[in-house]
């Protein structure tokens, strides 16, 4: 007897059809992943069993949990089910909690709008409950505040609220997303542990193959609002049917198509880019009157080398300051302290139209697809504006060709040149981004997280562009990310930062072959990994 | 202040019921029975209630005669009135006047009236550092003496055929050397009623004096209240939240007041010439022909119709006309447009003339002021109104004599000697009329001094001095039911010791 | 985060557009209204709205014949006087609404660009403008500079300045921060730059918004000015003025009251919902680039 | 905590240094003498020398804006020109009644919004969400003077429920002190909770769209409760900064319904003294409605303190 039976589930927003004849099982104690790119519909999947659907929704099906008929509860009984039957984790840690609350109070109102309890007694349970979710109560008493807490912790209390009456079924929509790699691990261990302890049932809902089949005992994959297929994991991974859902398997374990590999030997040029002893620091906390801020110190004495034409990855969680490492290599905040030399000038004393030309040298794409683009400008604008920094100003004929063999270049069409930013999907901006740094036929591009907003089947065609870029034009990049293996499909050398500082610098693969700190270990030991991953479950079937 | 709230806390919850009576709309009045007290409505709150330190007609409104007395009053009639002097002896040369003072006055605080109060205010008045708005009332003046205790001789420079009426004034009034300072804030005089309290911006209270030398008021409390916006006091007057309003500023309602039996409706006369007041002593102005055209150019009566909704008395000269010497000079400078342009065309203005028009806030001003502009624009000249507030209209044309036209109502009484200052704001200067002026202030005969104010009051007309428009008309309201308050106007004031209700 | 369908297709403008335009339709017409009225007094009025000399005897005639809206206490035509007046209003507020954005929305880029003491500096100073309620600073600038139409303008523009540099510089901070404002820099390009190229034309929308709401309350303290006698100076026609002359015969007269004041109302009406319907219409797409980051 | 409100002090004394300045220069070059003025028409131009020695008008400027600001730390705000009184005193009385109208009219605006806001939120989109809203548009666009002679013609001359203006003293009575002061308030108060009760419903539609709320109704909170538990609290704080800019205005802006309604109180005492240019009153006045903006935006900022718990952790 299955716990949730989803059966023909449609959904539509508006006049908008969202989702089409979704059918879902779920067994008592199973673990269901649900997985699919951004508007595949997985996320309203879930909210539709939660029945917390935006204004103007029209639902069609069945939605069967312990046998009780869902669809034909009033709103009040639904509201007396959440939190009890079936409880539900978000994505977004920061945002998720009442930040005027404290943590207590709101673990215990779940407790509390369910059952006859005294207040302390709601306050009990909460203690018990973010005990489990390893909160104890001596760094965490309930009186704690959301805004005190580290992103992981707060999805702790998250958690913690939605399994405090230890429902039959807990939904998590992206739970991990959020968090950096290393919490990810830990997260993901924590709810797995948690359900088998309550015997309650899991649906997973991720981008992420890699963690569903770590985590999920059946898998459903979406596309567009339905189903394109499902079944049991290692079953469905071993035989493939659907043409998407193995393009999504290899999107997820891509491999660069890069031909041209940099040899070591090769590496007689003079650098292009060299820092010497990067520091930097903010003002932590409001400015005072009397005395000097407190300060923060995000990048702490960091040098490294890119030579011409090599890849470079740098890796690190958030708050390691490799943003700020590439803001200072940018030249957009000057440092405290160091140098940084760009094709042999220093960068940072340069003035005036010297700095001007070296920055034709330096050239930048950053992560968000939507802001890195004026709404109002014209692509040809937009592409073009790097030419601000030549000094012999092009002819608008001459300035017209050369963006649109730019964006010839990129995948797009010459005509797109007329239109405005709105009019292109995430995948196609990003395009854009990587033609107007191209424009003006750079040696180095900055990336900062430039495929991590990105879904995994575009982010595999932006990674080929880059790969055949770097092949065809003899740029270099230093490709910024929190993800390793983006990093090591791309990159020739990496450099691994912790908290402001190098722990780590070599070639790509042979950190990741061997890495040699404890963090870089750790790092690489927390990556969900498909193949590893499968493996265990695999072993995990043989062993029973 | 906060004792005080306490206190009327805890009185009002004692009378609990009363209030929720009060909350619950029952209008306070209707349970009273025989009213023995009044509320004023008063266009202006006087700055201070000291009548000898300060010239706001508001203070001689609340204090004159009711707080305060002179040596003589001035009677509702205008005539000159026996007050704190029982009688006097004038010199055959009109230089020394003797005055009997009355037995047995005291001041509010107690003390007693006598010769050296009336030494100490005369002589407080004209002195070097005296800050009496009103001194020439007492320039005249050469010396005070005390003779004995309820007799004052006061001998002058030079004979002064209105010292007596002069002596009537607010800022004559007789203080007493121990509370002089303070009357300001606490007036002490020997009035028929006593100050009780001020809420600054809203009331000043009196009550009766049960110690009055003279016959006591009928009232028992009077309360000035002071609304000056038109609407408000209106508003007030139509709620019965005021008994009497004895200038009403907006004579548009008039009409209302007077179909509402609650009401009766007194027009008086005032003491206030309105006059469209020229700068002859700049450029056109200077020009007769200018003056008179300006003269021509207005319609008098339309302005009196359209500004003050047909109460006010046209004047063609500066002089009352309830005076016995006035002479109706109307007719000199009809209103004849054509004959306006023809003079101002002579004057070399043929293709118009652009001129200021400064107003100060009196409705009488300003709608008079819309009215006129509109006048003069049909004979060519351009008015650009500027609406000044007082202490402005003080500053600029008055003081400065920074302004083309200005209208204003000269409220003080028998005031045609300003025309005679050389520093007015007129700018006016007629030997003619200064000897007119000379031969009148050293002549006592009653038919002489009336043919030398005829002569005044021709030779400015002649000049077309100023464009004279209408004598102030006093537009009381008051409830019918109450009787005895002043219909005209001859002083500034609100007398109340005849006022009572009738049942 | 996934309450709306995120699609990774082209976005379009749809949605909230249907909800909200009739707030905009009926804000927009009356506006239009209101402007083409006063344009139209330019050429034509039905009566003469400040004949020579006035017609004493034609004074206070209810609403009926050659006078719909009847006549006032000297004889006009309160119609004709209510079209001058929308001319007025309009004026008055329109050229304060001038003041505040020529002067506020370059303090604000100013201030947003250059951040540190500057920025503190005109921050303060506006703080300080903010301190004194907004009439009382009105009622001071009209006494200290003499009453009528400009020094109204300069006292209501006076206050509009901090409006339009704090509302600018607050949008423009968070543009500073977006990727393209970062692209720009990558490309070379100073703050001057920047702020004319990229922020000025983001905050545009919320400039609209804020300046249609500053013209209706621009409208407002016009008329409460004239009505306390500070603003515009007869023999021009004013609202305010045209309430403050007629309200001792509002009990008697009240078609001299009304109208003046329904014309306000209406005005200020259609403006408020004009800078509503604007902002419902231009906000989900600031919204959404907000979300987006 | 302490540093915290030390330097919002630091900088609220330096609004009220600069704000000083400012009132004092423009009150120095504003035409008009008020020694002229308070002796009138036919004033001898001795006495008003006299009377300019007297009231300390000869002094050098900078002598006179220290005594003017020296004495305000005192409580001594100098005697006013026109009253012969302390200005402390005047401005006292006049305290009673304005700030009590300002309460009236807050607590008012408060009582009206708050359930109006909340109820159009909750029914967003509805035909009671239109009406409410359309109603509070029409209550921002009515001149708040106008509808003070309508309250005035239907309730006092019409109805004759309330007195048309005039305020008779705290010492008549709480309640006739307090029932004159209903009509203004309620003058005030309209266009104020109009105002307010669309911030606060706007407030609530951006707190609505939260994440939390989600979250709270996904631990069984039903959407009336989601709303009073968690939106409300949260949507305070937009509301509170608007609460805060309404007190002040309701404390000066009551100019000219304190004019309408002829109440003795701050708005009409200062309108009165500039158009007798009894310049210190003015001054004094002026410097203390910017001080009680001021002082009130700091208690506001004390309050997001106690309301929200991120801005407590500033406290080191």
């Amino acid at each position: 007897m299955s716990l949730l039976n989803v059966d023909k589930l449609n959904l539509t927003i508006g006049r908008t059809p969202i989702l089409k004849n979704v059918s879902l099982t779920l067994g008592q104690g199973e673990a269901l992943g649900i997985v699919g790119e951004s508007g595949s519909g997985k996320s309203l999947t879930a909210l539709s069993i939660m029945r917390l659907l935006p204004h103007g929704s029209t639902v069609g099906g069945r939605i069967t949990l312990a046998g009780e008929d869902l669809s034909a509860l009033s709103e009040a009984e639904m509201c007396e089910r959440r939190g009890r039957v079936m409880g539900m984790v978000f994505q977004e840690p920061m945002s998720a909690l009442n930040p005027l609350k404290t943590i207590g109070d709101q673990v215990a109102e779940a407790v509390r709008v369910h059952g006859n309890v005294t207040p302390r007694e709601a306050d009990e349970v909460a203690r018990e409950t973010l005990n489990r979710v390893g909160l104890p109560a001596t760094r965490f008493p309930l009186s704690r505040y959301p805004h005190e807490l580290s992103g992981g912790q707060r999805q702790r209390v998250v958690i913690a609220m939605a399994i405090v009456l230890k429902p039959r079924l807990v939904i998590a929509d992206e739970p991990t997303t959020a968090l950096d790699v290393t919490t990810q691990a830990r997260i993901l261990d924590l709810l797995k542990r948690l359900v088998a302890e309550d015997g309650s049932s899991l649906i997973l809902i991720s981008h992420d193959l890699a963690i569903v089949a770590e985590m999920a005992d059946r898998i459903a994959i979406m596309k567009d609002g339905a189903v394109v297929e499902s079944g049991e994991t290692v079953e469905l991974f071993r035989a493939m049917q659907h043409p998407y859902s193995r393009m999504l398997r290899a999107a997820s374990t891509y491999v660069s198509r890069r031909q041209r590999r940099l040899q070591a030997s090769e590496g007689h040029d003079a650098p292009i880019l060299d820092t010497k002893g990067v520091v930097q620091e903010y003002r932590d906390g409001p400015r005072q009157l009397f005395r000097r801020a407190a300060s923060f110190r995000a990048v702490d004495d960091v040098g490294f080398t890119i030579r011409r034409g090599e890849n470079v990855g740098l890796v690190g969680e958030s708050g390691s300051g490799k943003s700020t490492l590439a803001r200072v290599v940018l030249a957009l905040d000057p440092p405290k302290a160091g140098t940084v030399t760009l094709d042999g000038a220093d960068l940072l004393a340069s003035r005036g139209p010297e700095r001007q030309a070296l920055r034709r040298h330096i050239q930048a794409v950053f992560q968000d697809p939507y802001g890195s683009f004026n709404p109002r400008h014209t692509v040809a604008r937009l592409v073009a504006e790097p030419f601000h920094l030549d000094e012999g100003k092009l002819s608008a004929i001459e300035r017209r060709r050369r963006v649109e063999d730019a964006l010839v270049a990129v995948g797009m069409q010459a005509s797109d040149a007329d239109k405005y930013p709105h009019e292109f999907s995430g995948g196609q901006r990003q395009r854009l981004a990587i033609a107007r740094a191209l424009i003006t036929q750079p040696s180095l591009i900055v990336l900062d997280e430039a495929v991590s907003a990105l879904d995994v089947s575009i982010r595999a065609q932006i990674l080929d562009l880059l790969a055949d870029l770097s092949d065809r034009l003899n740029v270099s990049y230093l490709f910024i990310s929190h993800d390793l293996t983006v990093v090591r499909a791309i990159t020739d050398r990496v450099v691994i930062m912790q908290d402001g500082r190098i722990v780590e610098q070599g070639e790509t693969e042979e950190v990741f072959a061997n890495p040699a700190h404890p963090y870089t270990q750790s790092l690489l030991a927390a990556t969900p990994n498909l193949e590893r991953a499968l493996a265990a479950r695999q072993a995990g079937l043989e062993a029973q | 202040m906060r004792k005080a709230l306490g206190r009327s806390l805890g009185r009002s919850l004692g009378s609990a019921a009363l209030a929720v009576a009060l909350l619950t709309g029952l209008a306070p009045h209707a349970a009273l029975a025989a009213k023995t007290d009044v509320t004023i409505g008063m266009p202006l709150e006087p700055p201070n209630l000291d009548p000898t330190g300060g010239a706001a007609a508001a203070i001689d409104e609340v204090v004159y005669a009711n707080v305060f007395e002179g040596l003589t009053r001035i009677g509702p009639d205008g005539s000159v009135l026996p007050a704190l002097a029982a009688s006097w002896d004038i010199s055959d040369d009109g230089l020394v006047y003797t005055f009997s003072l009355r037995e047995g006055v005291t001041y509010h605080d107690g003390t007693a009236f006598d010769a050296e109060d009336v030494k100490f205010s005369l002589d407080r008045a004209r002195a070097e550092d005296s800050t009496n708005a009103q001194k020439a009332l007492f320039a005249a003046i050469a010396s005070v003496d005390v003779v004995d205790p309820l007799t004052v001789k006061v001998t002058l420079s030079s004979p002064a055929g209105n010292f007596l009426f002069n002596m009537g004034w607010g800022d004559a009034v007789i203080v007493a050397s121990e509370s002089a300072a303070d009357n300001a804030t606490n007036p002490i005089g020997t009035g028929p009623f006593k100050f009780v309290n001020w809420v600054k911006g809203d009331h000043v209270e009196l009550g009766r004096n049960p110690d009055y030398w003279g016959e006591p008021a009928q009232l028992e409390k009077a309360t000035f209240k002071f609304i000056s916006d038109p609407t408000a006091a209106f508003a007030a007057m139509m709620a019965e939240d005021l008994d009497a309003y004895p200038n009403f500023p907006a004579p548009e309602t008039l009409s209302q007041f007077e179909a509402d039996a609650r009401f009766a409706v007194v027009i008086g006369s005032t003491e206030g010439e309105t006059i469209l007041a020229i700068n002859n002593g700049r450029a056109p102005f200077d020009d007769i022909k200018v003056r008179q055209a300006l003269a021509h150019a207005v319609d008098r009566q339309a302005v009196i119709d359209g500004a003050m909704f047909g109460y006010g008395t046209p004047i063609g000269t500066h002089f009352a006309p309830h005076h016995p010497a006035y002479v109706d000079l109307t007719g000199q400078y009809s209103y004849d447009p054509e004959k306006a342009k023809a003079l101002l065309a002579e004057a070399g203005h043929g293709d118009g003339l652009t001129v200021s028009l400064k107003l100060p806030p009196p409705s009488y001003a300003r709608r008079g002021g819309e009215i006129i502009a509109q006048q003069l624009a049909a004979v060519g000249v351009t008015a650009e109104i500027a609406n000044l507030e007082w202490a402005q209209w003080i500053a600029e044309p008055f003081k400065g004599k920074d302004y083309d036209l200005t209208i204003v109502s000269h409220t003080e009484p028998m005031d045609i000697g300003i025309y005679a200052r050389d520093d007015y704001y007129f700018d006016y200067h007629s030997d003619a009329f200064k000897a007119i002026m000379e031969e009148l202030n050293n002549t006592t005969d009653p038919a002489r001094r009336t043919e030398l104010f005829q002569d005044a009051q021709r030779q400015i007309a002649d000049d077309a001095v100023n464009v004279f428009l209408f004598e102030l008309a006093k537009a009381g309201v008051w409830n019918a039911k109450l009787k005895g308050l002043w219909a005209n106007s001859p002083v500034q004031a609100n007398d109340l010791t005849g006022a009572y209700w009738e049942d | 985060m996934s309450t709306e369908p995120l699609t990774d297709l082209p976005r379009q403008e749809h949605g909230r557009w249907r909800a909200h335009h009739l707030s905009l339709i009926i804000g927009a017409a009356i506006t239009l209204g209101v402007i083409a009225i006063a344009l139209l007094s330019l050429v034509w009025t039905p009566h003469d709205p400040n004949p020579t000399p006035l017609p004493i005897a034609e004074r206070l005639k209810p609403p009926a014949g050659a006078h719909w809206f009847g006549t006032d206490i000297y004889g006009r035509d309160v119609l004709s006087m209510i079209m001058v007046g929308a001319r007025n209003s309009i004026l008055v507020a329109l050229v304060a609404v001038g003041i505040g954005v020529g002067i506020g929305v370059p303090l604000g880029l100013f201030a947003a660009a250059r951040r540190g003491w500057l920025d503190d500096f005109i921050m303060r100073v506006n703080d300080l403008v903010f301190a004194f309620p907004a009439l009382l600073l009105a009622i001071m600038i009209t006494a200290l500079l003499g009453p009528g139409a400009i020094n109204a303008i300069i006292a209501i523009g006076i206050f509009n300045i901090p409006v339009f540099a704090r509302v600018t510089r607050g949008a423009a901070l968070s543009l500073w921060t977006r990727e393209y404002v970062l692209a720009a820099r990558v490309a070379g390009k100073g703050s001057a730059l920047i702020s004319i190229e990229h922020i000025l034309p983001n905050v545009l929308n919320i400039l609209v918004v804020q300046a249609t709401i500053q013209f209706s309350l621009g409208i407002l303290a016009e008329a409460a000015l004239s009505y306390v006698g500070l603003g515009t100076q007869p023999p021009m026609s004013s609202w305010g003025r045209m309430l403050s002359e007629s309200q001792t015969m509002f009990a008697f007269a009240p078609h001299v009251a009304i109208f003046p004041g329904l014309a306000i109302v209406v005005t200020v009406l259609g403006l408020n919902l004009l800078g509503d319907g604007l902002r419902d219409m231009l906000d989900p797409r600031l919204r959404r680039e907000r979300s987006a980051q | 905590m302490g540093s915290f409100v030390a330097q919002r002090f630091v900088s609220l004394s330096a609004t009220l240094l600069a704000a000083s300045i400012v009132i004092f220069v423009v009150m120095e070059v504003l035409p008009g003498d008020p020694a002229a003025y308070m002796l009138g028409l036919n004033a001898d131009p001795a006495a008003v020398a006299a009377l300019r020695e007297q009231l300390g008008l000869n002094e050098p400027v900078l002598q006179r804006y220290l005594n003017w600001v020296g004495g305000f730390f005192v409580g001594d705000f100098g005697l006013s020109y026109t009253y012969r009184v302390p200005v402390r005193e005047l401005i006292a009385d006049r305290l009673w009644v304005s700030v009590p109208l300002a309460l009236m009219a807050l607590a008012l605006a408060i009582i009206i919004a708050f359930p109006v806001g909340i109820i159009a939120a909750a029914k967003r989109n509805s035909i009671v969400d239109a009406v409410i809203m359309g109603a509070t548009q029409l209550g921002i666009a009515i001149p708040n003077f106008w509808f003070a002679m309508l309250l005035v013609l239907a309730f006092s001359v019409g109805l004759r429920w309330f007195s048309a203006g005039g305020f008779p003293g705290w010492d008549a009575g709480i309640l006739v002190g307090m029932k004159s002061l209903v009509l203004p308030a309620v003058a005030l108060a309209l266009p104020q909770a109009s105002i307010l009760a669309r911030v606060m419903r706007s407030a609530l539609l951006d707190t609505l769209h939260e994440d939390f709320i989600r979250t709270a109704r996904a631990k069984g909170l039903s959407s009336g409760q989601a709303i009073r538990h968690h939106a409300v609290r949260n949507a305070l704080i937009p509301v509170m900064t608007i609460i805060g800019l309404q007190f002040s205005f309701l404390l000066a802006g009551a100019i000219i319904i304190e004019n309408v309604f002829f109440l003795p109180g701050l708005g009409r005492l200062i309108f009165q003294a500039i158009a007798q240019r009894d310049l210190i009153v003015v001054k004094s006045v002026v410097l203390l409605l910017v001080a009680a903006v001021v002082i009130v935006n700091f208690t506001v900022d004390l309050a997001y303190a106690a309301i929200d718990p991120r801005l407590r952790r500033r406290a080191p």
